[in-house]
């Protein structure tokens, strides 16, 4: 109790609160220290989202109270929330996509001319403004915010809350589609922040990084909350066993497979996003793309998979070339993609859990063509089970569970399809320790299988620790490509960036 | 203290956790959700036979049942569309045209070279759904290849179609369709007006395509993707499904439900007039968000949606049977919609209640 | 079983002869014409001691058809029926009369006999005749004009139109220069009026096939500025004023008032005498012309006389 | 080294950073799309000036306009409710209603104890215009407040205008609407049939409907709402904006807009009757929809609904004026709307190419 002279500005007491039968948080008493950065981590599902929520008001509390100065208040709407000086970046990022960026930045507070009319000269001023505090100078503010790819969009959000007068900024895992270099533009925007005497409460997976900005860190085990600490008086260690009520023994399990024949080759593929890339994966061979937002590996990934039309190049699947290009023949061929966006790309929002899960092979479980229930069921359970997704029910609708847990019903439904080599578009974004662990070791697990698997990272260690090699992308190019054995933080970093800046500077 | 805790929220259980039993609880709580539209239909039977005994006799019963079949086909194949997220306005001009095409193969057969061609009945009705079948696929391809939004196309189909079955017969009605003997084409009264067990055919027919059409969207596959479809399209893209396939075929399913509607109607008619069905879509498309389809796609039973047509038969009917003026019988149509929608609404809310993500 | 005496009553006529219940469909009495038709029908009805059941089917003859039902279902004693299509409305009609229902038919034939037991209507052709030869007359045999056609689809859109042509293609400087149908309404005959004038500004009159669409069309011409005759069909209130104000020059009165009430008669004798008439199925009642020389006596559908 | 960082990302931005020179493409870009329906409108007036020589005169232009100008601003009205992902299709029936209450207000006045007071006919157009606006806001609550879907609530309001409009008068007709200089109600034919520096009344009144909603739906915070409601709903309610009352708010806009369309037509037509402006709203949502407004909300323009309204009103004109019959007007008027939608998707696909992320 280091930090004791701080005071509280935003207290939650006695929160509960139910989704049906579903309790996502028990009783849980927080406080938010006043110009702070207080850290929230905890496995997903914990109940991180949900307190944020109900601070924001955007969710009531099912019992408890939220003091506010000491005061107990009622934050009925977001709307009120706001006017008490409470902003929120959310997790699921909540933009127009139809809009501009900066029309997205004053949506629903729009600077007046002649108290009438949006004086749109001023918004994108003042949008610029925010733009070029979070490094994004380039960046036109007129620009649809559905044409920006995931990360800038993230920008956006957080430059909206960045333009309120707050004196709490809740940050929901902003950084969960950021690379590096924005990660510490936005931390030097928090450090203003927190000189400004402006509360934050900051939530993220990615340890190495809030142990840097965080001044107090709360730990969330199953809609409690199990810990409270100045983050002076903790350790990455201390933090893991907390959330995971266990030692961290190796986070990470590498893959030591024998590499055998190829499985997946791709020759001088270009379409818009990327230009003439080439790259190979084998058999029990696990393969990261490293590189910057925008650097275009959605869009590689998506060729692969057959979403967008190469305009030159080829794709061979086990040596033959698979000429048609759609996802069915992708998929027949062996590939399996998880998204990077999955509310965008991967869930069907009005299924329920086992539904999702068996989407991509339903046609295997009938019956003289009629479906199965007992089948379907039992598989779907498996998976469940074997991926350890936390879930109110099978039956449940898929939104009903946390960010993470849907990621891993969009990867138990690519598992299914049995694929050869299962692409996976930063498969472990917004996903706690715990889960990143399994998934490592399950690629390692498929690549001993004698399967291949191509993923796509934004951190530095995860790919480090992961991959057997690492491809680098920048501007649509693979730059570079290292081994395991060869590959260092700096040489990936250097490359991720070099030919950028040689092309930029044309 | 922790399990107490439990009790409380689940009566609010949209989906329950434990397993066995909050499943049983999900599926009362889904049947109870269903239920909504049969709680107006079954209000609706009460006050109408409170006001005349006409009203719940065995007799009038099967006759409304039967004036429901058609509006129940067309809607159970609108809703094939509307699940995937589509809107299909066409239906009722689609009807119009499998109603002149088949009407006009009876009455005065086909012109080939050498003479005049006549088709025996089955085969006639077989080309009016082909037909149907085939303006839906014409919709489907619209929509899919030529990425026109479904109202237009749709919209637009509901003028081409009406157009043609109009210049069918010049906008002449075909009036006598009873076939004869020497032309081998008799009994096309069978399905639109004799009765087997004492239930009309159409009825059956009815039935059937529901039967069907209940298999088809939650047994199979090709039901699930549709499913998808509506859901979210472009995760259906990355499992494999053929997007553009699933929606062609809702659209001919739509339009052969359409044309099948339509020679039922004309069946019962005896005559084939080229405005058969016009202003139907509304109907239909009514039934199916009545009976709990969400327009957006993704959600929508078939049950629902033949609840959904029994509620506006049994109205519109029971308006007539008990005399309301022709006006009043517009206000309360309307009315009535709107209310079997809110009840609808305010049951979901209550359910899903504080767990609504949305505000 | 003790059953009463009813039920020893067979043949046709002795079912129905218990109900007292009339039912009469017309097509929507938003138009007037067919509001006084049925209005008439029923008052007549409670004259002579009946329930009535007032229905519209508007031009829909499987609405029709489910009325047709809904009357058989409520054991009518008769049906008083403006029917929705010629040949549409046959088999609904043979239905009603399987199950024992006479229908009396007004304003519109169908192209089957023995299956009504009365087609009343006003003579069509004869009334277009009267219209066709008063437009004549008023155009002074010569000049460009347009008609407006009703729905096409109905078949006293297509008896009228014949009978205008049976008398005005007789004056080879009669010159039809444009023919569109209406569909009945009024704002679409306003509309297709000015678009017709702006094709043809010579255009010297405007034949209707009813009066709605007489009334369309005289809005466009009055907007137009023009000096055009226009001449309806139907003997509706409006017209019948417009043409005590100069406005509309002519319109064929149909007796709609005193159809409705012959068919309510009819109907009486008929379940009186259980179940036989001694009038002819078809039986037409002519026209009237009505001109500023005797709208100021016309009434409701019906000429003073 | 780590300050090159900044400029990677730049070519990220789909529509190009280099502000200068890609803006002005951009811009271009957005005119021609824009563009796409004055494209078909140009081809239109081609077609059938080489048809007929009179298609083309001043003083056809000025009626085809002034016949344009109805469904146009019910399009406009429509227009916002689509912009917030709404539909609104009883349009048609609140113009209806609107005439009705109008139409009796000038032609028997308004009863009350003691006699019976006419109004100006400036008071009398507010009402009419008042009454469109409450039937709108009865809409909005509908939906907001009730949580019935947009469709359901004005379909039911489809009926229910449409019966009390026929209820008002039983049926009947107001025949005369001249007023009278006693009762000081005089002039209603202004709005509908007169006209001020050789342009109808009307045209003027379209011009100014469209003008004040340009600015509103471009320039205000309330019209930027629209927009972001129309968008994503929940990031709206999560911005703090009040979604209920903006969609309130646009039913309003499309009730009062559907009422002073109604109020033209009857001014033209000097008569009130029941069915006025029946089944316009197809007309007015296809002329939305043709102007490039997405169904799903969140994109349209108003000048591209007016561009629509054009396209179908010229296009249904020159039908009637090159004497298609009318089985073919149906055929032709179907095609041309979906082609004109085709040609608008194709541009669009042209554009955004390849950068499509859905398959
Ligand atoms: N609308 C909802 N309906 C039902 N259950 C819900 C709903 N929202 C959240 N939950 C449940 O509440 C629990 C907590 O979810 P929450 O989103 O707060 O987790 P989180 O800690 O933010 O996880 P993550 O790190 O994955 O984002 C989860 O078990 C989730 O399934
Ligand atoms: N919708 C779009 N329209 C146009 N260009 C796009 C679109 N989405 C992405 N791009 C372009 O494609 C390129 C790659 O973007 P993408 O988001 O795929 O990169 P990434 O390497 O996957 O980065 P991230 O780590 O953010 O996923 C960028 O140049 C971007 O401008
Ligand atoms: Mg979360
Ligand atoms: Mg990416």
């Amino acid at each position: 109790m280091s930090a004791g002279k701080t005071s509280a500005v935003l207290e939650a007491r006695n929160i509960s609160k139910s989704y049906g039968g579903v309790r996502a948080l028990k009783d849980v008493t927080f406080t938010a220290h006043q110009g702070k950065v207080n850290v929230l981590v905890g496995e997903n599902g914990a109940g991180k989202s949900t307190l944020m929520k109900i601070l924001s008001g955007s969710e009531q509390p099912t019992s408890g109270e939220i003091l506010l100065d000491g005061e107990p208040v009622v934050l009925a709407s977001p709307r009120e929330a706001m006017k008490r000086g409470i902003g929120i970046i959310h997790q699921e990022l909540s933009l127009f996509p139809n809009l501009s960026i900066a029309e997205n930045m004053f949506a629903g507070r729009e600077l007046r001319r002649g108290g009438r009319f949006v004086d749109s000269g001023a918004q994108r001023r003042r949008t610029r403004e925010v733009l070029k505090r979070l490094g994004q100078d380039r960046l036109d503010p007129g620009t649809l915010v559905g044409d920006l790819p995931i990360g800038q969009q993230q920008l956006v959000e957080i430059g909206r809350a960045l333009l309120e007068d707050v004196r709490v900024l809740i940050m929901d895992e902003p950084t969960s589609a950021l690379s590096n270099h924005e990660v510490d533009v936005l931390f030097g925007v928090m450090a203003d922040l927190r000189a400004q005497d402006v509360t934050v409460i900051y939530i993220s997976h990615k340890l190495d990084e809030f142990r840097r900005i965080g001044d107090w860190v709360t730990v969330f085990r199953d809609g409690s909350l199990v810990a409270h600490e100045s983050m002076d008086s903790t350790d990455t260690g201390w933090i893991v066993r907390q959330m995971v009520g266990r030692d961290p023994d190796s986070l990470y399990v590498r893959n030591s497979s024998p590499v055998g024949d190829l499985l997946l080759e791709a020759r001088g593929l270009t379409a818009p996003g990327f230009h003439d890339v080439s790259l190979a994966v084998r058999k029990g061979e696990v393969v990261g793309i490293y590189g910057l937002m925008g650097a275009g590996r959605t869009e590689l990934m998506e060729c692969l998979m057959g979403m967008r039309r190469a305009s030159a190049g080829e794709v061979l699947l086990r040596g033959k070339p698979e000429p048609k290009g759609t996802v069915q023949a992708r998929m027949a061929g062996g590939l399996a993609l998880v998204p990077e966006d999955r509310q965008r790309d991967g869930l069907v929002q009005t299924m329920s859990v086992r539904d999702n899960i068996l989407l991509a092979t339903v046609a295997r479980f009938t019956r003289a063509g009629l479906l199965t229930g007992g089948a379907e069921q039992r598989t779907a359970d498996a998976k469940v089970r074997e991926l350890a997704i936390k879930s109110p029910g099978l039956a449940a609708t898929v939104t009903a569970l946390s960010g993470g847990n849907q990621q891993k019903v969009v990867l138990a439904r690519a598992l299914l399809t049995e694929p050869v080599v299962l692409l996976l578009d930063e498969p472990t974004r917004g996903i706690d320790v715990g889960a990143k662990a399994q998934i490592a070791a399950l690629m390692a697990d498929l690549a001993a299988q004698g399967f291949g698997v191509l993923f796509i990272s934004s951190e530095l260690a995860e790919v480090m620790a992961m991959a057997d090699r690492v491809l680098v992308m920048a501007r649509g190019r693979i730059t570079a490509e290292f081994t395991a054995q060869t590959v260092t933080e700096e040489a990936l970093v250097t490359a991720s960036a070099s030919e950028s800046v040689l092309e930029g500077q044309q | 203290m922790t399990d107490t805790h439990v009790a409380a929220p689940a009566k609010t259980a949209a989906p329950p956790p434990d397993a066995p039993r909050n499943q049983a609880l999900a599926r009362a709580a889904l049947l109870l959700l269903r239920g909504r539209t049969l709680v107006v239909l079954v209000l609706l039977i009460l006050i109408f036979s409170a006001i005349s005994s006409e009203y719940l006799t065995q007799s009038n019963l099967i006759l409304m049942t039967k004036h429901v079949a058609i509006n129940a086909i067309l809607a159970i194949g609108v809703t094939f569309v509307i699940l995937t997220g589509g809107i299909d306005l066409s239906v009722g001009s689609i009807a119009g045209l499998a109603s002149m095409v088949s009407g006009g193969l009876l009455f005065k057969g086909l012109n080939v070279p050498g003479g005049t061609v006549f088709f025996s009945v089955a085969v006639v009705i077989l080309i009016g759904i082909v037909v149907g079948a085939l303006v839906g696929a014409v919709n489907g391809v619209l929509i899919t290849r030529f990425k026109v939004a479904p109202f237009i196309a749709t919209l637009g189909m509901l003028y081409v179609a009406r157009g043609l079955a109009q210049l069918h017969s010049n906008g002449g009605t075909y009036p006598d369709l009873a076939g004869s003997a020497a032309r081998g084409n008799e009994g096309f009264h069978f399905i639109g007006v004799d009765s087997l067990l004492g239930i009309p055919v159409a009825v059956w027919i009815m039935v059937l395509v529901a039967v069907a059409a209940i298999v088809v969207t939650t047994r199979t596959p090709f039901g699930r993707r549709i499913f998808a479809v509506g859901g979210n399209e472009r995760a259906a893209v990355l499992s494999g499904i053929r997007v553009n396939r699933i929606k062609i075929a809702v659209y001919v399913i739509s339009g052969a439900c359409a044309a099948l509607a339509g020679l039922l109607l004309t069946s019962e008619l005896g005559a084939a007039y080229p405005d058969t069905a016009t202003t139907y879509e509304l109907n239909a498309i009514a039934a199916a968000v009545l009976g709990g389809t969400a327009l957006a796609g993704g959600r929508g039973t078939i049950i629902g949606t033949v609840m959904g047509a029994f509620v506006i038969g049994f109205l519109s009917d029971g308006l007539v049977l008990v005399g309301v003026s022709t006006f009043w019988q517009s206000v309360v149509k309307g009315a009535v919609i709107v209310f079997a929608v809110i009840t609808e609404q305010a049951q979901q809310r209550l359910q899903s209640g504080l767990t609504k993500r949305t505000a | 079983g003790g059953g009463d005496d009813s039920s020893d009553n067979s043949g046709t006529a002795a079912t129905p002869a218990a109900s007292k219940l009339i039912v009469i469909i017309t097509p929507s009495p938003d138009n007037v014409f067919f509001k006084a038709e049925q209005d008439a029908a029923s008052a007549q009805a409670k004259k002579l001691g009946y329930e009535t059941l007032v229905l519209s089917h508007d031009d829909d003859p499987t609405k029709q058809s489910q009325e047709v039902d809904t009357a058989i279902s409520r054991k009518a004693a008769a049906i008083i029926l403006d029917n929705a299509g010629a040949d549409a409305s046959v088999t609904a009609i043979q239905r009603a009369k399987d199950a024992g229902i006479p229908t009396f038919l007004v304003d519109r034939e169908i192209n089957k006999t023995g299956v009504a037991v009365a087609q009343i209507v006003s003579n069509n052709a004869q009334g277009a005749g009267l219209g066709g030869q008063e437009f004549a007359k008023l155009m002074g045999n010569k000049g460009e004009y347009a008609e407006l056609t009703g729905k096409p689809t109905d078949t006293n859109a297509g008896v009228r139109s014949q009978g205008y042509h049976g008398v005005l293609d007789q004056f080879p400087d009669l010159k039809m220069v444009a023919q569109q149908s209406a569909n009945w309404d009024q704002a679409e005959a306003l509309s297709k009026t000015q678009t017709i004038l702006q094709a043809h500004p010579n255009i010297k009159g405007i034949i209707a096939g009813n009066d709605t669409m007489a009334l369309g069309a005289w809005a466009a011409v009055q907007a137009a500025k023009k000096d055009i005759v226009v001449v309806g069909f139907d003997g509706s209130p409006d017209v019948v004023a417009s043409i005590l104000k100069d406005g509309i020059k002519a319109t064929v009165l149909q007796p709609a008032s005193k159809i409705s009430e012959m068919a309510v008669d009819q109907a009486d004798a008929y379940i009186k005498a259980g179940g036989k008439t001694d009038q002819p199925e078809k039986q037409s009642v002519d026209c009237v012309l009505v001109n500023p020389d005797n709208a100021k006596s016309v009434t409701d559908f019906a000429v003073a006389s």
